[in-house]
């Protein structure tokens, strides 16, 4: 259970081109688990699901404007406020295992509050690299290995190329990116992996039914996944009508 | 072991336990899922003759004694939602929107389903649902016209603004059981955001906190039943709840906001729960207990 | 600090804070001592023309999620009941049953009182209130007969099963303001006993399950109330609740249950909790917030 | 909050002429504190206010046959299932005072659970004396006095006038019984007193008024008082329309 309840933005900071973090303090926050997600309103643009970037006594979210509602949540300022539900879903469990994680893009969001021992995080671009969260997560001994698909920071290629390349080394791989990218780490890896999806969210609570794929919900039996079938994962997903679409239309 | 199961309209189920409509009933592996996690029957998702959307977020907000939602009947319409309905092991019913040429989708689902449930009571959008059961002349027009085309029981589901009235008018024209009930109309307001928080400012009101309103009704439309059938449903979340209703006069109950106060398992704890009961208090057959309390 | 004084219907109140009706209002020094302990009016038991002992226990039962009551409408009758009414010093609204002659009631309350309430929605008692609300017309003539007789401001009280029209139509004939909710019609089983529990059945429902319920009815009254009052009630049980109201059109609301689960000293806890609301927010008046969801 | 369940009789124990003691087990009775009440709810015939004489594993009610709630009470039988809901209202508290406790029949119901000195009953005669209950109390070291109007047994006289008069050995009187009885001690007494009211209850829970004494309710602020301003006790008790009527006239 989980009530609707607003906070106050006390710290904005800007990561990269188009992607802002937003630290606020809320009680059931610093007590999620990471990978969990919340529902963020904002009012007369809209609610949508965010991951915990940030869990304790400051939460933060960290966001990537894609559209309507992204869009005003990089508008705010420190003092305005949000509306926020959850944490909901389920999260990553790593425990001491030696955890590598791959993240594309905004995708490294989930993966910020885990204790990983590398992380390989990929973007189109150096401008599109998060460079403060790099700094922040070697500060805290981890080692991060940026690729970018131009060679502009780090290695070129992508990370998932570069994540299965050293996923001998580790116990454990867990993602978060655009679905191509779990898909192609999902289907090649002999390892023990735990990834994020996104599907589209209407309640965010197990009930509506949005967040389908092969019979599981994204938000209540996911966010985190170990293993799926392999009939929508990669392929499909469904519209807000409900109706199954291939993945690369829009919702 | 008392016997847990009912003819409903003469469809028999294993178990008088039914998700609700609009709960999960969108997704075909998710219908599969709850019948193997127990359910007697699976009412779709409301599916209308065009897509439909819905609302933008927020379409839904928990509250503190229950579900506030406000989807906005989002459905991918009957052509394309048919295929969602093949080969489910589970007793299918079929939830169709009270719209004018709704006996079109009604005979679009027929061969997937094993009943029609004709949604007049959706109480937060317009022209559909509630708004048309105000117009008693049209929802009985809408009944006879799917029972014209449709040769399946057809069940009616009433909201709580329905009056007994209306429940009597539906059983008279045609309609082979009722459903009680729907959400009821209801608000949030956030005040520090000092606005409604669904994107639709009204919704519908689910849950814990509605399951007394929901027994008062099926106890009040039992008594002008006759030998039609009443499902209740409202605020279903554990064993006692189920047979509050079926004393009240239920033959079967919907579990809708259930799943989320108790996950998919629900289905299972309700059956056991049931059942115990059913054999601590010496009943053979859970038939036995529909309209206990009237007596 | 921000003003909490609000203007009803012409008459100023300290707070927008009332008693609603039925609960403690029967007894002098219990009105009392509800206003000492913060109330900013006071609406007495509902109240007819000749004695009425109501039903035989159980006459309410606590539920979950909320309280369900059918009382009965016991009073004393209005003429041994206007003794109770003389030198409070708290403003009292008297609340006067509909039914056939209650404009007699209202005259004899008349100088005691500094506004009438007509309840025209207790959800379980035939031949009043909720009943007669049906009968719309029946309901216009008792509104017009009360307004011709007393020259008091004249609240009318709906249940969440009056329709918006009878609201309107309310306003129209005359009332200066809307109560809006009443209990809501429902009922409780024991499942062991196999019985329903209230000597009556069917009761009404009230308590923090039923708020989004009121808040919903008050956001609808509100836009259709034109430049008169609405009242909230149903479910408040702390200042947010209370606020809620307000943002949805509420210019005063309503408490009740509450006071089972807060005491009798809900009604400082709520001057409390509003003053600092009104004031971390930049509030000067309680009125600012009236129908700010709207916005 | 109290819902209402249903319990099983375990037992019923005949106490005298018109009086038994039914037992069962109930988790919010077992925490219950002496003095306080419950609603008892017999299906068909109504619902009344009663003490518990027992508070524990098993708790218990004693009743005294008095109209047609009560007279079903006495016909059940171990087996048969009572609705309940409570407990409810405030409680006797001697904490270590030495303590006596005076009784009017009955009205010896809610003292039983208290750890008493010493307790003056009083009853009409001899087949009015709860004897098993006196029994059980002075095994459990509770000085027993009893006294019948009649002499029938222990002395004769008034449970008011023997308790009065012993009073200076004690800290504290705590009393139950007739309203007379109770107005009588009040007014006599110089010493501090907790005596348990009876007034028509509905609601049980504060909210309907119909208990109301003096601005209080004896269901919430009540059944215990200490004091009470003399407008309504020993005078007046309101009737179920909820009129306030002479005390000596039925409800
Ligand atoms: C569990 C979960 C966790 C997420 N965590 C984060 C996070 O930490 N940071 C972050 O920036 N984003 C995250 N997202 C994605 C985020 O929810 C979407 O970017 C957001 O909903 C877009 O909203 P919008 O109004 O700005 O865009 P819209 O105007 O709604 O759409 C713009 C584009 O975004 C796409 N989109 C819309 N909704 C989603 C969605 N639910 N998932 C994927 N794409 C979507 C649309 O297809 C469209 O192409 C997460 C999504 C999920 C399901
Ligand atoms: C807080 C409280 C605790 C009580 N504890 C006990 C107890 O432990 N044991 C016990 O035997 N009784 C107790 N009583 C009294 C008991 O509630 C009444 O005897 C009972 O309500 C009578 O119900 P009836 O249906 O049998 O009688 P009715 O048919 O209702 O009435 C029969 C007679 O009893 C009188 N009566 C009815 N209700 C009450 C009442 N509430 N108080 C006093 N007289 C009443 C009527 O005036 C009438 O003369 C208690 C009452 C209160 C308020
Ligand atoms: C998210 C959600 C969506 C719903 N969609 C529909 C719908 O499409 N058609 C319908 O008839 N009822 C719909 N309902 C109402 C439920 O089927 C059910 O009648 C109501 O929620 C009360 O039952 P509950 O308390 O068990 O949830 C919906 C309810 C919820 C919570
Ligand atoms: C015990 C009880 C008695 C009531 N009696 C009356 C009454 O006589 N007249 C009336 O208009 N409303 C009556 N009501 C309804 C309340 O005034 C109020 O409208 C309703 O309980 C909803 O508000 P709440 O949730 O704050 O209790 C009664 C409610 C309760 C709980
Ligand atoms: S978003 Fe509704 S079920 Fe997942
Ligand atoms: S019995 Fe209702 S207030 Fe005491």
């Amino acid at each position: 259970m989980s009530e609707l309840r607003a906070v106050k933005i006390k710290d904005k900071i800007g990561e990269c081109s188009d992607v802002i973090t937003l630290k606020f303090h809320d009680a059931p926050c610093s007590k999620a688990k990471p990978g969990q997600f919340v529902m963020i309103w904002l009012p007369d643009y809209g609610e949508i699901p965010l991951s915990l970037s940030y869990i304790g006594r400051e939460s933060g979210i960290t966001v990537k404007r894609v559209g309507n509602v992204t869009r005003a949540l990089l508008d705010l300022e420190g003092g305005d406020k949000i509306g926020i539900r959850g944490p909901y879903g389920n999260h990553f469990s790593i425990g001491s295992q030696k955890t590598l994680g791959v993240a594309g893009g905004i995708g490294v969001a989930p993966l910020m509050p885990l204790e990983l021992d590398t992380l390989v995080i990929g973007t189109k671009s150096k401008d599109e690299m998060p460079l403060r969260i790099l700094r922040e997560m070697e500060s805290n001994e981890i080692r991060v290995m940026p690729i970018t698909e131009d060679g502009s920071y780090g290695k070129e290629g992508l990370a998932s190329g570069l994540g299965l390349e050293i996923s001998d080394d580790f116990d454990l791989v867990v993602a978060c990116g655009p679905e191509e990218l779990l898909y192609h780490l999902y289907q090649n890896l002999n390892k023990k992996i735990q990834f994020s999806l996104e599907r589209l969210m209407k309640c965010g609570i197990g009930l509506c039914g949005s967040c389908a794929i092969d019979g599981r919900r994204v938000c209540a039996d996911g966010p985190i996944f170990t293993d799926l079938e392999l009939k929508e994962f990669g392929r499909f997903k469904r519209s807000g009508s409900g109706k199954l679409i291939p993945l690369k239309e829009r919702f | 072991m008392a016997d847990l199961g009912v003819g409903i309209c003469g469809i028999k189920l294993r178990n008088p336990f039914i998700l609700s409509s609009g709960v999960l009933g969108i997704a075909r592996e998710l219908m599969e899922r709850v019948g193997e996690a127990g359910a007697g029957a699976v009412v779709t998702k409301s599916i209308g003759r065009e897509e439909r959307t819905g609302y933008k977020n927020p379409t839904l907000v928990e509250l503190e004694h229950g579900i506030l939602n406000a989807m906005g009947l989002p459905n991918p319409g009957v052509d394309n939602f048919r295929d969602e309905l093949s080969e489910i092991s589970v007793p299918i019913i079929g939830s169709v929107i009270a719209e004018p040429g709704c006996e079109e989708v009604a005979g679009k689902l027929e061969p997937n389903v094993k009943a029609i449930e004709l949604n007049l009571s959706c109480p937060h959008v317009k022209g559909a649902g509630a708004d048309i059961s105000r117009e008693m002349p049209i929802a009985v027009d809408l009944i006879k016209s799917i029972k014209g085309k449709v040769a399946l029981p057809l069940l009616v589901k009433l909201g709580f603004n329905s009056s007994l009235e209306l429940g009597k008018k539906s059983l008279d024209a045609g309609a082979d059981a009722i459903v009680a009930m729907n959400t009821i109309r209801a608000m949030a307001i956030n005040i520090e955001m000092r606005k409604p928080v669904l994107s639709n400012k009204l919704g519908g009101y689910s849950g814990p906190a509605v399951k007394p309103i929901g027994v008062g009704m099926v106890y009040e439309l039992y008594q002008i039943a006759g030998d039609k059938t009443i499902i209740g449903c409202g605020g279903i979340t554990n064993w006692r709840d189920a047979i509050e209703y079926m004393m009240a006069g239920a033959s079967a109950v919907q579990i809708g906001s259930g799943i989320f106060y108790r996950g998919i398992e629900i289905f299972k704890e309700l059956g056991d729960g049931v059942e115990k009961f059913l054999d601590d208090e010496g009943f053979r057959d859970i038939g036995e207990i529909v309209g206990l309390a009237h007596e």
